[in-house]
C-alpha cells in the first residue's frame, strides 16, 4: 500500500506523457502515435490492477504535498488510494485501454489517426488524474482537462459545422454546471480552509472538518450543479446527445462510459459532503432525468443518439442510486453501465462501420447475419442494459436502485419513475435491436454490410464478457462491490435474494422489463419487415406525443427562446446602450478633444516650434562639427590615443616628480 | 658577460625584424620578418627562463599567427599591388612622430623610475608541473574563459570569413 | 568497417614483397645488359639495305631509284647515283647508288622507304643499341654500314623475307627461262645483255 | 653580467615605439595589424621581465598572464584577418584609410 | 649490460674528458650534435635507398642495384649527382627567400632531434617542456614551405606551398591531439619521463607501453596518419604530386638546394617517427623484460625503423588523395575522433581505480568500444560527406 502509493502519480503521468508525445509527432507517424498511447494506457492499467490489489487488504492510503504558498496560506496537493478511486481507476483503464484498441480499427482510415491517439491519452490522463485526485482542486483542474478533451473529440471532425457546432454546446453546457461547481469550491474553501479530501484528518471530507461545516447544504448543491453538468442531468442534458457527432470510441469511451460517470464519481467522492437535503435534490434531479431521457430514446432514429438518450437514462439511475443508497449503489451501477454501454457503442461503431457510416436505424435490418459477432455482443450489451435477469449485470445494479430506492424515506415516487424508467429502456432497447439486426435489410448499404476487423471485435468481446460477469460481484447474495466500497466482508448467503424485501421489487422489475420487450419486440418484429420510408407504429397511433418525443420534447427549442432569446435581447440592449448613450458621450468628449486640439497645433507651431527648430539647428551644427572627429580612419584614432597616452604619462610622471 | 651578448643579439634580431616588418615594401617580406621578429622575442624569453613561454610564443607567433598573416597578404593581393608610393610617403610624418613621442614618453619614465635597476633572482625556474598545476587550480577560470573565447573566436572567424551567398549581394 | 580497404591494400603490397624474394615470376623485370629479350618479329628500328649473295656492295639490290630519298619525310637519306650499272638478280642491268646515306639521328622509323621501294631493297632492321660518343659522325650511316645480307633479314623477319625469297626465285626462274627461249630463239641483236 | 631589467623595459619600449608607428603610418590593415601584434608583444616582454625581475618569481604571475595573453593574440589575429579578409571581398582593398563607412 | 648499453654515452664521457673542464660541457654538446648529425645523415642515406628497394619489391621490381654491391652505394651516387648539379634562380624569384627556405626548413629539424631519448641516458638535452619545444621547432617547416613556394614566382610552387600549408595546418591539430592523452596519462611533457612511464612490466614481462591501451592504439594510428601528412609523404603527398603540379613547391629548386629540402622532409620524418617510438611504443624499453639485457639504443632503432618501413608501405599502398578528400578527413574525422580520444584516455584514468576481479580486460574491451564506435560512426559521416564516387561512362 505505502509502496503503491509513492508510484500512483505515474498512472495519470504515463498516458500524459504519450499525448505530449503524440502532439509532437508528425502526421504520418500513425503506429507509433498509436502505439504510445496503447502502450501508455497498458502501464497504467498495470499499475491501476496493481493499486486495485493493494486496497483490497487496507483501506485508504494518501499522499500530499504543498504546490505553492501565497501569504501564510499554502495549496496542498494530492492523490489518494482508496476503494472508489481503484475501482475507478480500474475500470477507466480497462475500458480505455480495449477503446484504444478498437480504435486502431474504428479510426484506421482517418487521416489525423495521429492527432486522435493524443487527444484519447490526453482525455486517459485528465480521467484517471481526477479519479486518484485527492484534492478538490486538483480534480477540478483534471474535470477541466477532461472537458478540454471531451471539447477536442467532439470537435474532432471539425470539417462537418454540426461537429463544431456541437464540440462548442457541450463545451459551453458543461461550464454552465462548472460555474456552480467552481463556485461550491470556493466557498468550501473558505469555510473549510482546505481542497484536500482526506489529510489525516484535517481533509474537507474528514468528520473533522465536514462536520462542522455551516451551509453545507448549497455547498453541496453547487458541487452538484457541476455534476449536473457533467452528467448530463436535467437541465444540462442537452449537449450529450449532441455530443454523438465524434467518433464512435469517442462517444464509448467519453460520452458514455467514463467521463459523463465523472459527475456521477463526483458525488461519491463528496458524498460526506452531501446533507440529507441535497441527496433528495439528486434523487429527483436523478429520476426525472432518468424516465425524462428515456422515454426521448423512444422516438429517436439515430443510433448513437438512442444510446446517448439511454446514457443520460442510465445517469439519472446513478443519480437516484447515489441519493437513495449510498455510495456503493450508484457507483455499482456506474460499473457495470461503463462496460456494457461502452461494449453497446463499440458495437453501434462496428453497425456504422460495417454499413458504410449510415447511422439511421430505420436504414438497416438484418444486420444479424451479416455482422453475427457485432450482433451477438449487443444482444448481450442490450440485454445488460435493459436489465434482463440473472445473468446480466444491469439486472443487478438496477435492482440494487430500485430496491434503494422503495426503501427510501423521502418519498415513493421516484421508485415508480424508476420503474418507468427501467420499462422504457427494455421498449426502446428492443426497438433499436429489432430494426438493426432483425428483419430484411433496408437499404443497398444495409445489404451489403461487413464484419468489423479482430482488431474491433476482440474489444466487444472481451466487454461483453465483463458485462455479464460483473454484475455478479454485486448481487444481494454477495454483495461482495457495496462491501468492498464501504470497508466491511461480504459473505455469500444465498437466502437474501430470496427474502421479503427483495424479492418483491425484482419480480416487479423483471415483469416490466418482460413486457417492454415482448411489447416492442411485438411492434417492431413486424414493423421491421416493412419499407423504411414507413412512419414509426407508434408514431402512426399517437402522432402528436411521438412528435413532441421526438423534438426531445423541445428542450433545445425552449433553450433557444428563452435562454438564448433572453441573452440576445440583453446583447442587443447593452449594444444599443454601448452605441447611443455611450458612443455618444465619447463623441463629444472627442469633439472637445479635437477643438482644444486645433488651438494647440496654432500655439505649437507659431510659437514652440521656431524656439526649438532654432534650438535643434544648433544642437545639429555642433554635433556635426564634432562628428568630424569620427572620421573612420582608425589610424587616426590610435593617433589620437597615443598623443592622449603621451599626455597622461607625463601628468603622471609630473605628478610623481 | 654571455648572457649579455646573447641578450644583444636577440634584441638586434627582434628590433630588426620589427622595424623591417614595418618598413619594408613587400608585404611578404614584413609577414615574414615580423615571424622573425617573435622568433627573436622567444629567444629572449627563453634568457630570461620562461622555457615554456618562449616555446608558446615560438609554437603561437611563428608556427600559427605568421602563417595566417601569411595566408591574408596571399588572400588579399596584398603581395601584387603595390601600395601607392606617394600615400604611404605622405603618411610617414603622421605616424612616426606619434611613436617616437610615446617611445620617448616610455624611455623617459622607464629612466625616471628609480626603482627599476634590479638583478634578477638567482635560480628561478618555473617547471612546467607548476604551471600545470596553477593553471587548474589558481588559474582554472580564466583558463575555461580562455578555452570559451577562443572556441567563439574561431566561430567568428569562420563565419566571417565564410564566402556570402550569392544571392545577398546586393549590387553585381 | 572503414579502413579494411586499407588492410587488405597493404596485405597485398606486403605479398608482393615477400613474394618478390623467393618467387622470380613476380619479377619481370630483366636485367637488361647481362639478359636480353628475344626480339619481336614486327619490331623495327631504322632501315637496312639487303644485299645478295657475299660480296655487300656487288650484291646490293638498291638501284638508286630515289623513290625512297624523295619519299622520306624528315629527309634523312642521302643517294648519289654510281654511273657505273650493274646486273640486277634476273640479269637486267640496274643502276647502284655511289653514296647511300642515312641520318639516323633524322630518321623517325616511319619505314615508308620500305613501303615504296620497289625492288625490296631497304627494310626495317632491329637494331636499337645504336647510342654513341660521337654524335656528328657516327650517327650518319653510309652504304658499307646499311649493308646487310639477306640471310640477316630472313633471321630477323622470316615471313616477310622468305615470301620475298619466293618471290624472287620465281622471277629469276622465269627471267633464265625466257633467257633460255631466247637462246634458243635466232639471236637478236637488240639484247646486249643477252649478248654478254 | 646579465642584462638588468631596464634593458629589458627599454627594448620592450622600442618594440612597442615600432609597433606603434608601423600601425600609425602604414596603411594596408594585414600590416596594422602586424604593428598591434608587436605592441602586444611588447606587453608580453615587459611581463616576462617583471615576473623575473619581481621579488615573487616563484608565484608565476606574470607567466601566467602572457600564457593567456598570447592565447588571446592567437583569437584575436584569427578574428582581425577575417575581418580583413571580409572587407577585402566587398571593397577589393585592404587599405585601412578607404574603410570609412562609420564615420561621423 | 650496462656496458654495451652506455657505450656511446661512455665514449662521450671520454672524449670529453681529454679537454678541459671550463669547455666541457660545450664539447660535450658538440660531440651530441655530431653524433645526432652523423647518425641521422646516415640514416637519411640509407632510407632514401631502402625506400627505393622497398618500393621496388612491393611493386615486383629490383629497385637500385647496379651502383655497388646490391646498390648499396646509390645514396653516394645520388649525393654527387646533386652537389654538382647547376644551381639554377628563376630570374623572377626573389632571391633571398628563394635561398633561406631550404635553410629554415632544415636547421630547425635538426633542433628537434634535441629532445629524443634515443636510448637509456641518451638524450642531448633534458627540456622540461620537452614536447612543446618539439613542436615549436617543428612549426617552422610552415614558413620555410611557403617561402619556398612564393619566393620561386612559379604558379606550380604557389599552388604546391598553399596546399602544403593548409594540410600542415589541418594535420597539425589531430597530430598535436593525439598526443595530449599521452601527457595526461604521464603527466609530464618531458620526454624521458613519458618513456620511464611506460617501463614497467605486466602480465609476466609485457611491457606496459602506450600502444597496448585502446587509447594508445588509437593514438598511435591517428599521430602515423598525422605524421605522414606532416611530412607530405604518399597518400598525403599533394604538395609535391608530380602528376597535378610537377614538384609543388619544389619546382624551382635544383641541385644542393634541393638536396636539402630533401634531407629536411626526411629529416622531419625521422623526428616524428622517433617521437611516435617515444610516446607509445615505449621509447627504447625492450617489449619482454627477458629482453632487458638488449642495448636500449638498439631497440629504439628497430621499434624506429619498423614504423620508417610501414610509411614506405603505406606509400606503396596508397593512392594519392584529393584536396576536398584531405581536408575533410582530417576536420571531420582525425579531430573529433582524437578528441574523442582524449575523454577514452580520461575514461581510462579512472576506471584505473576499479578493483574486482578480471577488471583488465572489461576496462580494456570497455575503452576500445568508447572509441570504436564513434571511429565506426565518423567513417561513415565522413564517406556520407564526401561525393559519391564518379561513374565512367565509357569505361568499363
Amino acid at each position: 500500500m505505502e509502496s503503491i502509493i509513492q508510484y500512483l502519480w505515474l498512472i495519470p503521468t504515463a498516458p500524459l506523457l504519450a499525448a505530449g508525445a503524440g502532439a509532437l509527432l508528425p502526421r504520418r507517424r500513425r503506429r507509433l502515435s498509436a502505439g504510445l498511447a496503447i502502450g501508455a494506457i497498458s502501464i497504467s492499467f498495470l499499475l491501476s490492477c496493481a493499486a486495485f490489489w493493494a486496497t483490497l487488504h487496507s483501506g485508504r492510503a494518501t499522499s500530499n504535498f504543498r504546490w505553492f504558498d501565497f501569504g501564510t496560506t499554502s495549496v496542498q496537493m494530492g492523490w489518494v488510494l482508496d476503494p472508489l478511486g481503484a475501482i475507478m481507476a480500474v475500470m477507466v483503464a480497462l475500458v480505455s485501454l480495449l477503446i484504444f484498441i478498437y480504435s486502431l480499427g474504428y479510426m484506421a482510415k482517418d487521416e489525423n489517426f495521429t492527432r486522435f491517439f493524443c487527444f484519447l491519452a490526453l482525455f486517459a490522463a485528465a480521467m484517471l488524474g481526477l479519479v486518484i485526485a485527492n484534492s478538490l482542486l486538483l480534480f477540478f483542474m483534471c474535470w477541466e482537462l477532461v472537458g478540454l478533451a471531451s471539447y477536442l473529440l467532439i470537435g474532432f471532425w471539425f470539417q462537418k459545422p454540426s461537429a463544431a457546432a456541437a464540440a462548442k454546446k457541450a463545451f459551453i453546457v458543461t461550464r454552465i454546471g462548472d460555474l456552480g461547481f467552481l463556485v461550491g469550491m470556493l466557498w468550501l474553501y473558505a469555510k473549510a480552509g482546505t481542497h484536500l479530501f482526506y489529510d489525516h484528518g484535517q481533509g474537507c471530507l474528514e468528520p473533522a472538518a465536514a462536520g462542522g461545516l455551516v451551509a453545507s447544504t448549497a455547498i453541496a448543491l453547487l458541487i452538484f450543479c457541476g455534476a449536473v453538468g457533467k452528467s448530463g442531468q436535467i437541465p444540462l442534458h442537452v449537449w450529450l446527445p449532441d455530443a454523438m457527432e465524434g467518433p464512435t470510441p469517442v462517444s464509448a469511451l467519453i460520452h458514455a462510459a467514463t467521463m459523463v460517470a465523472a459527475g456521477v464519481f463526483l458525488i461519491a467522492r463528496v458524498y460526506p459532503l452531501m446533507t440529507p437535503g441535497a441527496l433528495q435534490v439528486v434523487t429527483w434531479v436523478g429520476a426525472l432525468t432518468a424516465v425524462f431521457a428515456a422515454s426521448i430514446a423512444v422516438a429517436q432514429s439515430d443510433i448513437k443518439r438512442i444510446l446517448a438518450y439511454s446514457t443520460v437514462s442510465q445517469l439519472g439511475y446513478m443519480m437516484m442510486g447515489l441519493g437513495a443508497g449510498g455510495v456503493a449503489v450508484g457507483m455499482f451501477h456506474l460499473t457495470t453501465h461503463a462496460f456494457f454501454k461502452a461494449l453497446l457503442f463499440l458495437g453501434a461503431g462496428s453497425v456504422i462501420h460495417g454499413c458504410h457510416e449510415e447511422q439511421d436505424i430505420r436504414k438497416m435490418g438484418g444486420l444479424r447475419l451479416r455482422l453475427p459477432v457485432t450482433f451477438a455482443t449487443y444482444a448481450v450489451g442490450m440485454m445488460a442494459l435493459s436489465g434482463v435477469p440473472l445473468f446480466f449485470s444491469g439486472f443487478w445494479s438496477k435492482d440494487a436502485i430500485l430496491d434503494a430506492l422503495h426503501h427510501w424515506r423521502g418519498s415513493q415516487v421516484p421508485f415508480y419513475l424508476g420503474l418507468l424508467g427501467a420499462f422504457l429502456t427494455a421498449f426502446y432497447m428492443t426497438r433499436q435491436v429489432c430494426r438493426v439486426f432483425l428483419g430484411k435489410p433496408m437499404t443497398v448499404e444495409a445489404e451489403h454490410a461487413h464484419e468489423s476487423p479482430p482488431v474491433m471485435t476482440v474489444p466487444l468481446l472481451i466487454l461483453a464478457a465483463l458485462a455479464v460477469m460483473v454484475g455478479f460481484f454485486g448481487t444481494p447474495a454477495w454483495p461482495w462491490f457495496q462491501a468492498y466500497l464501504d470497508g466491511g466482508s461480504a459473505g455469500f448467503d444465498l437466502s437474501k435474494l430470496m427474502n421479503e424485501h427483495q424479492l418483491p421489487v425484482m419480480l416487479l422489475s423483471t415483469a416490466l422489463v418482460a413486457a417492454g420487450i415482448v411489447w416492442s419486440g411485438w411492434i417492431y418484429g413486424r414493423a421491421s419487415a416493412r419499407p423504411a420510408r414507413e412512419a414509426d407504429p407508434l408514431e402512426v397511433a399517437q402522432p402528436a406525443l411521438f412528435a413532441c418525443v421526438q423534438k426531445k420534447f423541445y428542450v433545445d427549442e425552449f433553450y433557444d427562446a428563452t435562454v438564448v432569446r433572453l441573452t440576445t435581447a440583453f446583447a442587443r440592449f447593452c449594444d444599443w446602450l454601448d452605441r447611443v448613450v455611450l458612443g455618444g458621450l465619447v463623441r463629444a468628449v472627442c469633439w472637445l478633444a479635437l477643438a482644444l486640439a486645433r488651438l494647440d497645433r496654432n500655439v505649437d507651431k507659431s510659437v514652440v516650434n521656431e524656439g526649438f527648430d532654432i534650438g535643434t539647428e544648433a544642437v545639429r551644427g555642433a554635433g556635426q562639427w564634432v562628428s568630424r572627429l569620427q572620421n573612420g580612419q582608425v589610424q587616426r584614432y590610435l593617433r589620437v590615443i597615443g598623443l592622449a597616452f603621451c599626455g597622461l604619462l607625463i601628468l603622471l610622471l609630473w605628478g610623481c616628480a | 658577460m654571455l648572457n649579455e651578448i646573447a641578450f644583444l643579439l636577440c634584441a638586434a634580431l627582434t628590433l630588426a625584424g620589427a622595424v623591417a616588418a614595418m618598413m619594408l615594401r613587400n608585404l611578404v617580406h614584413c609577414a615574414l620578418c615580423a615571424a622573425g621578429a617573435f622568433a627573436g622575442l622567444a629567444a629572449i624569453y627563453l634568457q630570461l627562463d620562461a622555457e615554456f613561454v618562449g616555446f608558446a610564443q615560438l609554437l603561437i607567433y611563428v608556427g600559427a599567427i605568421a602563417i595566417l598573416i601569411v595566408f591574408t597578404v596571399l588572400l588579399t593581393r596584398g603581395a601584387e599591388i603595390q601600395p601607392g608610393a606617394a600615400s604611404s610617403a605622405s603618411s610617414w610624418w603622421k605616424g612616426v612622430p606619434v611613436g617616437a613621442l610615446v617611445l620617448a614618453c616610455l624611455i623617459w619614465s622607464i629612466m625616471a623610475s628609480p626603482s627599476l635597476v634590479r638583478l634578477p633572482s638567482p635560480n628561478v625556474h618555473a617547471p612546467v608541473k607548476q604551471i600545470g598545476e596553477q593553471l587548474m587550480n589558481q588559474f582554472v577560470m580564466p583558463l575555461e574563459t580562455i578555452g570559451l573565447l577562443l572556441t567563439a573566436a574561431l566561430l567568428g572567424a569562420v563565419v566571417i570569413g565564410l564566402r556570402e551567398p550569392r544571392t545577398s549581394e546586393p549590387n553585381s | 568497417m572503414n579502413g579494411f580497404g586499407i588492410i587488405k591494400g597493404m596485405i597485398e603490397t606486403a605479398r608482393n614483397f615477400v613474394g618478390s624474394y623467393h618467387d622470380a615470376q613476380r619479377l619481370t623485370t630483366v636485367q637488361y645488359p647481362e639478359q636480353k629479350l628475344p626480339p619481336v618479329e614486327n619490331a623495327r628500328t631504322i632501315p637496312f639495305l639487303v644485299f645478295d649473295g657475299d660480296d655487300a656492295m656487288a650484291g646490293l639490290r638498291c638501284t638508286a631509284c630515289v623513290i625512297c630519298e624523295k619519299e622520306c619525310p624528315p629527309q634523312c637519306i642521302y643517294i648519289v647515283k654510281d654511273q657505273v650499272k650493274k646486273p640486277d638478280y634476273v640479269g637486267k642491268m640496274q643502276m647502284q647508288p655511289k653514296v647511300f646515306d642515312i641520318d639516323i639521328s633524322v630518321c623517325m622509323s616511319c619505314g615508308i622507304c620500305v613501303e615504296v621501294c620497289p625492288f625490296d631493297a631497304i627494310k626495317m632492321d632491329q637494331v636499337f643499341e645504336l647510342s654513341t660518343g660521337d654524335r656528328f659522325g657516327k650517327l650518319l650511316l653510309d652504304k658499307h654500314q646499311l649493308a646487310k645480307p639477306n640471310d640477316y633479314f630472313v633471321k630477323i623477319h622470316k615471313t616477310e623475307a622468305s615470301e620475298i625469297d619466293v618471290r624472287r626465285e620465281e622471277d629469276k626462274r622465269k627471267a633464265e627461262a625466257a633467257a633460255a627461249a631466247k637462246a634458243a630463239a635466232p639471236k637478236s641483236p637488240a639484247t646486249p645483255g643477252a649478248a654478254k | 653580467m646579465t642584462p638588468s631589467l631596464n634593458q629589458y623595459l627599454v627594448l620592450s619600449a622600442l618594440l612597442f615605439g615600432i609597433g606603434l608607428a608601423g600601425a600609425l603610418a602604414r596603411r594596408n590593415a594585414v600590416l596594422v595589424l602586424i604593428g598591434l601584434e608587436l605592441m602586444l608583444n611588447a606587453a608580453n616582454l615587459n611581463f616576462i621581465a617583471f615576473w623575473r625581475f619581481g621579488p615573487h618569481p616563484e608565484k608565476l604571475m606574470g607567466l601566467m598572464f602572457v600564457l593567456f595573453s598570447i592565447a588571446i593574440a592567437a583569437g584575436e589575429a584569427a578574428l582581425g584577418l577575417a575581418l580583413v579578409i571580409a572587407i577585402y571581398r566587398h571593397r577589393r582593398t585592404a587599405q585601412v584609410d578607404r574603410f570609412d563607412s562609420l564615420k561621423g | 649490460m650496462s656496458g654495451l648499453d652506455q657505450i656511446f654515452v661512455w665514449i662521450g664521457h671520454r672524449a670529453a674528458g681529454w679537454f678541459p673542464a671550463s669547455v666541457q660541457p660545450l664539447v660535450s654538446a658538440v660531440l651530441a650534435i655530431a653524433g645526432v648529425m652523423a647518425v641521422f645523415g646516415t640514416c637519411f642515406a640509407l632510407t632514401t635507398l631502402a625506400e627505393r628497394k622497398v618500393l621496388g619489391r612491393m611493386q615486383n621490381r629490383f629497385g637500385p642495384n647496379r651502383v655497388g654491391p646490391y646498390g648499396l652505394l646509390q645514396p653516394l651516387a645520388d649525393a654527387v649527382k646533386m652537389l654538382t648539379k647547376e644551381d639554377i634562380v628563376p630570374f623572377s624569384a626573389d632571391k633571398t627567400l628563394h635561398f633561406l627556405a631550404p635553410l629554415v626548413l632544415t636547421v630547425p629539424v635538426w633542433l628537434a632531434f634535441a629532445v629524443l631519448p634515443f636510448g637509456r641516458n641518451m638524450s642531448a638535452i633534458n627540456l622540461d617542456a620537452g614536447i612543446l619545444f618539439f613542436f615549436a621547432v617543428g612549426s617552422a617547416s610552415e614558413l620555410a614551405v611557403f617561402m619556398a613556394g612564393w619566393s620561386s614566382q612559379n604558379k606550380y610552387s604557389l599552388v604546391g606551398a598553399m596546399r602544403a600549408i593548409a594540410q600542415m595546418i589541418s594535420y597539425e591539430v589531430p597530430l598535436v591531439l593525439s598526443v595530449v592523452p599521452v601527457l595526461m596519462l604521464a603527466g609530464s611533457l618531458e620526454l624521458n619521463d613519458i618513456v620511464a612511464a611506460q617501463g614497467t612490466y605486466t602480465f609476466g614481462g609485457l611491457a606496459r607501453w602506450n600502444v597496448f591501451t585502446p587509447w594508445g592504439l588509437a593514438g598511435l594510428i591517428l599521430f602515423l596518419i598525422a605524421a605522414t601528412a606532416e611530412s607530405n609523404r604518399s597518400p598525403f603527398d599533394l604538395p609535391e604530386g608530380e602528376s597535378e603540379i610537377i614538384a609543388g613547391f619544389l619546382t624551382e629548386y635544383s641541385g644542393f638546394k634541393y638536396a636539402l629540402f630533401f634531407l629536411g622532409e626526411y629529416l622531419g620524418l625521422f623526428a616524428v617517427t622517433g617521437l611516435a617510438v617515444t610516446l607509445f611504443l615505449g621509447g627504447w624499453h625492450a617489449p619482454f623484460q627477458w629482453l632487458e639485457w638488449v642495448p636500449s639504443w638498439f631497440w629504439f632503432a628497430a621499434k624506429f625503423g619498423a614504423l620508417i618501413f610501414l610509411f614506405i608501405w603505406v606509400r606503396a599502398t596508397l593512392p594519392r588523395l584529393r584536396l576536398d578528400q584531405l581536408l575533410n578527413f582530417s576536420w571531420r574525422f582525425l579531430v573529433p575522433l582524437s578528441l574523442i580520444n582524449l575523454l577514452v584516455a580520461a575514461a581510462w584514468y579512472w576506471t584505473g581505480a576499479w578493483k574486482f576481479p578480471v577488471v583488465a580486460p572489461i576496462r580494456w574491451l570497455l575503452c576500445a568500444a568508447l572509441i570504436a564506435l564513434p571511429y565506426h560512426w565518423l567513417g561513415r559521416a565522413l564517406r556520407g560527406a564526401m561525393p559519391p564516387p564518379r561513374k565512367y561512362i565509357y569505361a568499363e
